[in-house]
């Protein structure tokens, strides 16, 4: 699959090709015109999306002033954030105010170019990927906490600190539930996890994937600040949480950085749990599309035209889904926020692990992979570990509310710094 | 596309663990002395690595001896840290101040 | 060459810098600026600040951090038994088991301790 | 090219490190050393270990930032701007031995002559090539450097397998012992005896504290 | 199964610590999860209690390999385990027995008072720490080395903090770490010095590298060898508390609860001492003193010197010392540094005889030690306070354990008829018998400082034997000691009297243990020992003319393992 092509658009990846020298242009055309380009043209339809989405939950129209159905809304937006004041608090560090916004954007950006949007489409492949991937999703965490100090403002620093406690306690389940993808696919470049979904079927098939899959979406959306763990800053929490003292285009940054992280996170969970860019039907077999190398541009992308139409498509639920649970469910309390994170999804992500061994050994390892045996074996398995982390949960929370209402006859055990 | 020589990387290791013990010996804050510590300890891997990469492996070694170093040195220095912290708050909720030199219950 | 995966990477850092620069200086640009001492303020609900930032911060945050490195420096060893499992035997499984088995001690050691919940 | 870009990020690096040391601010300090720590994994780019790379963004600036920022927030200095460095006399004296150790650090580096068959280190200028396969020196580094995550994880279980479960009880030990450092009470057990002692830690504080504040007003 | 999987049996040899670490984690769990109800003082017992099962079943564990009797690798024969990174044999089971003993008496100690409110957690730390001592003995490599005296001291800097009543415990584990974790930064960046300039890990293919047999000069024509070894003697230095780097000893031993600085002294040195001469011996011996036709100096002079200032600092510090386990911290300071001559003896020597008196000194020290600071425990128990004055009286209470203390004391000083004489006099008669002439001078120096502060270390001794037994007791009277206390001092006293008398018998089992493999210079491996690489002796005590024998020389490049799945030294 990772084929060297002479005219390779915008396949940099250079670990096998014959690339000695660097085709300064092409890069520079492939960053303009897709990762500042498209990407943000997709980010801002998303916002747009969210809204129209989240009105036709509440049963209202959404926006529809701006252009056709809206759909200069985002450039309207654009326009009002970029001519509004820009006013930085006189006690605030000013530029540390400034690094903040800019980190968290950069640490979305860089996730995008490892994701494999079709064939070969990847717009870098190093050979450890996807810990490249964890590494940089995991900066935000520091912008979020820079964005609050900054502000020099006592409620902002607090919603940061809380911010980061929760980015923290979710960022270890996220990584944790990609482990299995590591072992099934036997390396971290996520062109490799592309090839083995195509041989074996999507990984998302198989109950410890299954599992998987879930504990990851729940950590991204948790990772993204949205419902319903968007404590930090909800409205009626603390004021507006860490970005209190950003208004105009700063506000704007967090706004983008939001949700071009809500991109790229969905983007990852489609790439090694959907099989990015194959159809779920046939299950496996060849190759969808073979790349004979050499191709020009043209047809590299007219080849991997169905394929990224079929990635987009799975992003598009992905994001979704995200969008349906915003307007359904209501946002956690802080304590059941942090609980569930380190009592319920870690061990169960740890469990998984083991169960994904066992999914490996029916199914990846024997050269006839026979599905029945590991279905046979690793669902009750799931099943078992999920019903036990849950009612371990359960016990746990159950103790606690009585603690808490009645002024804890008990002494709370972990007391303000005095 | 000339080679980077091996004793440009050892003089940037070197510079850095310089300035680490500088950090060390001049900062009073326990968190500062911290973070000095931490730079000294990425130097000496920046020393590891460059050493592992610009030496071929002795046959009865590990192909990646100075990346190994390297792995477990980052994990040691973790470890550090959190107990360092633990420490400092520690303190600071005896004494309200984390420096280094205003300890001296321990006289003699 | 590896390194050229993360020339193209460098790139796009910087450009990403750019992308995010460019609109705060055109704000700063185009946007009016009236200065005035209100504006200023830290923003407090509309009222004036009261007592300094320094607030009473828990204990908790620091144990949240701790047992997030523990945990990210533990998938720092899962990684690459996770990638080579298929060339090691599974002897390398049971060592695995007992490396989780131990930081799950850990983890059940806060959670009997309390130090998890949120007070 | 390559030289380029080393001279850039030594430079920055040595400059981030130095910020990290001079920085009034402990959150600025906090800033550099996280600058430091992703110019280090630059280098470690540099170098061909990528792996090493991303585990470094991943465990320094993901985990032990975080941390130190923690820390200084929980210790008083909230603004982070308190007199943190010693006097101008401990500076200079700071930075002669400093600039001391360099140049004899340098000299050494420079002037190593090899032993036992080894090159001097001045002498090696070009790294074992990698690329062409055809000249490969050890196919094992280079089967190391194009698959890290693979040749990391084969060395952790089976040769180094002892220091492996040893980093294990390291972190577990870690976690337990700052868990146990950072409780402010013991553990909440019903036994009068222990109400009685945490009760004297709790005078105790409250003389600290009284005793702190008479010191600060005084001082 | 890859070339190098580790051989099923390499797991036997590491049963101790295996159980003790699996145990620290037993102990965590039962203080959270059973004893949440009871209170602070009944669960220091009860954990207590369990500690010291735990450290007996390692204990029985170390006879392991020797009762499956694996048929191929008895206990007595060296060999490098998991590829050249643990060593197991004779001198690792004798250090890791001597350990075990040595904890189970401290961690009696640790219940005579209510030190603590987090008992698991400490009990757990106690047992971690040793696993490090343990794995830094048994450690051949430099990662290895590094990870495992990390291991040892970050457990250590923990415990160190754990009394949080007491202000000085919190203050005295910061310095200790502050201390620690720079003279780590700088013994890492010695050993990434090291691993330039011979390009692998092992400390003996490391030996072999820096053989002089080629043309280099010793240390001074090569500024980064001597950089690599001065920053690896720093951070050996500091964890021996050797005097440049000793600030953190007194303050540490101070602040920490008496059972803690108990293991500081006793374990801790025990294990840093092993590591100290495995390193100099091993890696670092061809450097020793240069090449012997250029007189260029090698270490040995930084070393000699470093020892004598070590005791002769040690001793005057602690003749002013008001509080009694800052005092022990600088007798500690004090005896590093003879031990630093012991050392010194096994290096220019280079011969396995040589490590026989450190072993020895090391075992009576730590006894003598233990001893020591259990009376500390006790007074800090009664009188919460550990100043010598309150020490008066004592003698008089209660004879028995005046007279065992009395014993403890003089045997530190080395007055004939005790161990601690004996241990000085092996040792320093060894320095002066070994090396070539040109050694004669700095040895003859270094034994005449040792004894000169011999002399000025029975001042303080004394001065404590006086509190005791000639001055009235003042203030209340201290209540009589519980059973662990009266058998720890008992315990130390007749060790220093039973050895004192009859030397020999610690004294052959010591020599026994000093001809591991690991007291031989790699450099000097043609003329002291039969070629041939693979040769077993039968067990020491059987007969005594074998004294030659062969580890196997595993690690050398010049006989490197062959990645044969089962390494050819391992083939009987």
């Amino acid at each position: 699959m990772n084929v060297a092509c002479d005219w390779a658009f915008p396949l940099v990846w250079a670990q096998q090709s014959e690339l000695d020298s660097i085709p300064w242009l092409k890069w520079i055309i492939v960053l303009a015109v897709v990762f500042f380009g498209i990407f943000p043209g997709i980010v801002a339809y998303t916002v747009w999306g969210e809204r129209k989405v989240a009105a036709r939950f509440q049963d209202r129209i959404g926006p529809n002033r701006v252009g056709p159905l809206g759909l200069l809304q985002p450039i309207a937006d654009a326009i009002k954030l970029i001519t509004k004041e820009d006013l930085v608090p006189r006690s605030a560090d000013r530029w540390v105010h400034l690094i903040a916004p800019v980190l968290i954007l950069v640490s979305a950006f860089l996730v995008l170019p490892v994701i494999p949007f079709g064939v070969g489409l990847a717009a870098v492949n190093p050979p450890s990927g996807l810990i490249y991937l964890i590494a940089v999703s995991s900066l935000s965490a520091l912008g979020i906490f820079l964005a609050g100090w900054s502000s020099r403002n006592k409620y902002s620093l607090l919603g940061a600190m809380r911010a980061v406690a929760q980015l923290v306690s979710y960022e270890v389940p996220q990584v944790l539930s990609i482990v299995p993808i590591i072992l099934w696919a036997g390396s971290l470049s996520m062109v490799t996890i592309f090839d083995k979904q195509v041989l074996y079927g999507w990984f998302l098939f198989s109950p410890p994937g299954m599992l998987a899959f879930v504990t990851l979406t729940i950590a991204n959306i948790a990772e993204v600040n949205r419902t319903p763990f968007d404590l930090p800053e909800a409205e009626s929490e603390i004021i507006a949480g860490y970005h209190t003292e950003y208004s105009g285009m700063r506000f704007g940054l967090f706004f983008l950085a939001e949700y071009l992280s809500v991109f790229a996170v969905s983007c990852l969970g489609t790439a090694i749990f959907l099989g990015g860019g194959t159809l779920p039907w046939p299950l496996t077999g060849e190759p969808v599309v073979t790349l004979g190398g050499g191709e020009t541009l043209f047809a590299m992308l007219l080849l991997n035209l169905p394929l990224i139409g079929i990635f987009m498509a799975k992003v598009s639920l992905y994001i979704f889904l995200m969008f349906w649970i915003r307007a359904t469910l209501p946002r956690l309390r802080v304590d059941q926020l942090m609980a569930f994170a380190w009592k319920f999804m870690v061990p169960l992500c740890i469990i998984n692990i083991f169960i994904s061994a066992v999914w490996y050994e029916c199914v990846i390892r024997p050269s006839k992979p026979n599905y029945l045996l590991g279905w046979g074996v690793t669902l009750p398995l799931v099943v078992v570990s999920i019903i036990g982390v849950l009612a371990l949960y359960r016990s746990s929370m159950k103790a606690e509310p009585v603690e808490l209402t009645t002024g804890s006859r008990r002494r709370s055990v972990v007391r303000s710094v005095s | 596309m000339n080679d980077i020589p091996l004793t440009w990387f050892l003089i940037f290791a070197a510079a850095c663990f310089v300035i680490g013990l500088m950090g060390v010996l001049v900062r009073r804050n326990a968190i500062a002395v911290l973070m000095a510590i931490e730079i000294m300890l990425n130097a000496a891997n920046i020393n590891l690595v460059a050493f592992w990469r610009y030496g071929t492996p002795v046959e009865g070694d590990s192909p990646i001896s100075g990346v190994m170093f390297a792995i477990f040195v980052i994990t040691v220095a973790a470890a550090e840290v959190a107990v360092g912290i633990g420490l400092i708050l520690l303190c600071y909720r005896r004494w309200h101040a984390a420096d280094v030199d205003r300890f001296d219950s321990l006289s003699g | 060459m590896i390194i050229y995966n993360y020339v193209f990477i460098g790139m796009l850092l910087l450009g990403a810098i750019g992308f995010a620069l460019a609109p705060v200086i055109v704000m700063g640009i185009l946007a009016p600026r009236k200065r005035s001492s209100s504006k200023a303020d830290t923003y407090e609900c509309g009222l004036l600040t009261t007592g300094e930032t320094w607030v009473r911060f828990r204990i908790q945050y620091y144990i949240y951090a701790i047992m997030f490195l523990v945990f990210d420096v533990e998938t720092v060893f899962l990684y690459p038994w996770a990638v080579a499992y298929e060339r090691l035997g599974l002897f390398a499984l049971a060592e695995m088991v007992v490396f989780l088995l131990i930081l799950a001690v850990g983890l059940a050691y806060a959670w009997g301790k309390g130090v998890l919940k949120w007070v | 090219m390559n030289q380029i870009l080393f001279g850039v990020i030594a430079t920055m690096g040595v400059l981030s490190a130095l910020g990290t040391v001079l920085a009034r601010n402990l959150v600025h300090a906090g800033l550099f050393l996280v600058a430091f720590f992703f110019l280090i994994a630059c280098q470690f780019v540099m170098l061909e270990a990528e792996f090493l790379a991303a585990v470094q963004v991943l465990v320094y600036i993901g985990a032990v930032a975080i941390i130190l920022m923690f820390g200084i927030m929980l210790t008083r200095n909230i603004q982070g701007d308190d007199t943190t460095t010693v006097s101008r006399a401990g500076f200079i004296a700071g930075g002669l031995a400093a600039v001391g150790l360099l140049t004899v650090l340098i000299f050494g580096i420079t002037h190593e002559e090899g032993r036992s068959g080894r090159p001097a280190w001045n002498s090696v200028t070009t790294r074992p090539a990698i690329y062409p396969a055809s000249a490969r020196k050890s196919e094992s580094q280079a089967a190391a450097i194009n698959n890290m995550g693979l040749a990391v994880g084969e060395d952790l279980l089976t040769r180094y397998i002892v220091a492996f479960e040893a980093a294990g009880i390291l972190l577990t030990a870690a976690l337990v012992g700052a868990i146990a450092l950072a409780i402010q009470e013991g553990p909440v057990s019903d036994d009068p005896s222990d109400r009685v002692k945490s009760k004297q830690n709790a005078e105790s504080l409250a003389a600290d504290e009284a005793e702190s504040l008479l010191t600060s007003s005084r001082a | 199964m890859p070339v190098n999987a580790p051989v099923l049996f390499d797991f036997i040899h590491l049963a101790p610590e295996i159980i003790l670490s699996l145990w620290g984690l037993f102990v965590v769990m039962i203080d959270v999860a059973l004893l949440r109800r009871r209170s602070s003082a009944t669960r220091g017992r009860i954990l207590g209690v369990m500690s010291i099962i735990g450290a007996l079943a390692a204990l029985a564990s170390i006879y392991l390999p020797d009762m499956m009797d694996l048929g191929h690798a008895a206990s007595n024969v060296e060999e490098s385990l998991f590829q050249g990174t643990i060593l197991g044999g004779l001198l690792v089971e004798r250090l890791t027995a001597l350990l075990l003993i040595l904890l189970i008496f401290v961690i009696a100690l640790s219940t005579t008072w209510d030190l603590t409110e987090h008992w698991g957690e400490y009990y757990a730390l106690l047992l971690w720490a040793t696993v490090g001592m343990i794995l830094l003995i048994a450690s051949e490599e430099l990662l290895t080395l590094f990870l495992t005296l990390e291991m040892m001291t970050i457990c250590l800097y923990i415990v160190t903090a754990f009394e949080k009543d007491q202000r000085r415990s919190a203050e005295g584990g910061l310095k200790y770490f502050v201390y620690g974790s720079v003279s780590s930064a700088l013994f890492l960046f010695g050993l990434s010095l090291l691993y330039g300039l011979t390009g692998t890990t092992r400390l003996a293919a490391i030996g072999l590298a820096l053989a002089p047999a080629h043309t280099s000069i010793g240390l001074v024509g090569n500024v980064a060898g001597a950089m690599a070894v001065l920053l690896v003697l720093v951070g050996f230095g500091f964890k021996i508390s050797a005097v440049p780097f000793h600030q953190w000893a007194p303050d540490a031993y101070e602040g920490a609860p008496a059972p803690v600085s108990a293991w500081l002294a006793t374990g801790s040195k025990l294990a840093s001492i092993v590591a100290l001469m495995k390193v100099l011996v091993q890696a670092l011996g061809p450097w020793a003193h240069g090449v012997n036709d250029i007189s260029s100096p090698g270490w040995v002079g930084i070393v000699a010197v470093i020892s004598a200032l070590t005791m002769t600092y040690g001793n005057f510090a602690a003749l002013a010392q008001k509080n009694l386990k800052r005092m022990l911290a600088y007798s500690s300071i004090a005896h590093a540094g003879y031990m630093l001559v012991g050392v010194l003896a096994v290096v220019v020597g280079a011969g396995k005889s040589a490590a026989g008196p450190v072993l020895f000194y090391l075992v009576v020290y730590s006894a003598a030690n233990i001893g020591a600071f259990s009376i500390a425990a006790w007074l800090y128990r009664d009188k919460g306070t550990d100043q010598i004055e309150d020490l008066n009286g004592l003698g008089l209470k209660y004879p028995i354990l005046g007279m065992c203390v009395l014993l403890l004391m003089l045997s530190l000083i080395g007055l004939p008829g005790l161990a601690g004489f004996w241990g000085k006099f092996f040792m320093f008669s060894e320095a002066l018998s070994q090396g070539d002439d040109r050694h004669k001078l700095t040895f003859l120096w270094l034994v005449g400082l040792g004894l000169m502060n011999s002399v000025i270390s029975a001042f303080y001794y004394v001065r404590v034997l006086r509190a005791m037994f000639l001055r009235p007791s003042t203030g209340r009277p201290l209540q009589a000691p519980t059973l662990t206390i009266r058998l720890a001092v008992i315990g130390s006293a007749a060790v220093a009297l039973i050895f004192g008398l009859y030397p020999q018998p610690l004294s052959t089992e010591t020599d026994a243990m000093a001809e591991s493999r690991i007291f031989i210079t790699p450099s000097r491996p043609a003329e002291l020992l039969s070629v041939s690489p693979v040769r077993v002796v039968p067990r020491p005590n059987a007969s005594d003319d074998t004294r030659l024998r062969a580890g196997p020389i595993g690690g050398g490049p010049s006989a490197p393992p062959e990645p044969t799945p089962v390494p050819d030294s391992r083939a009987k």
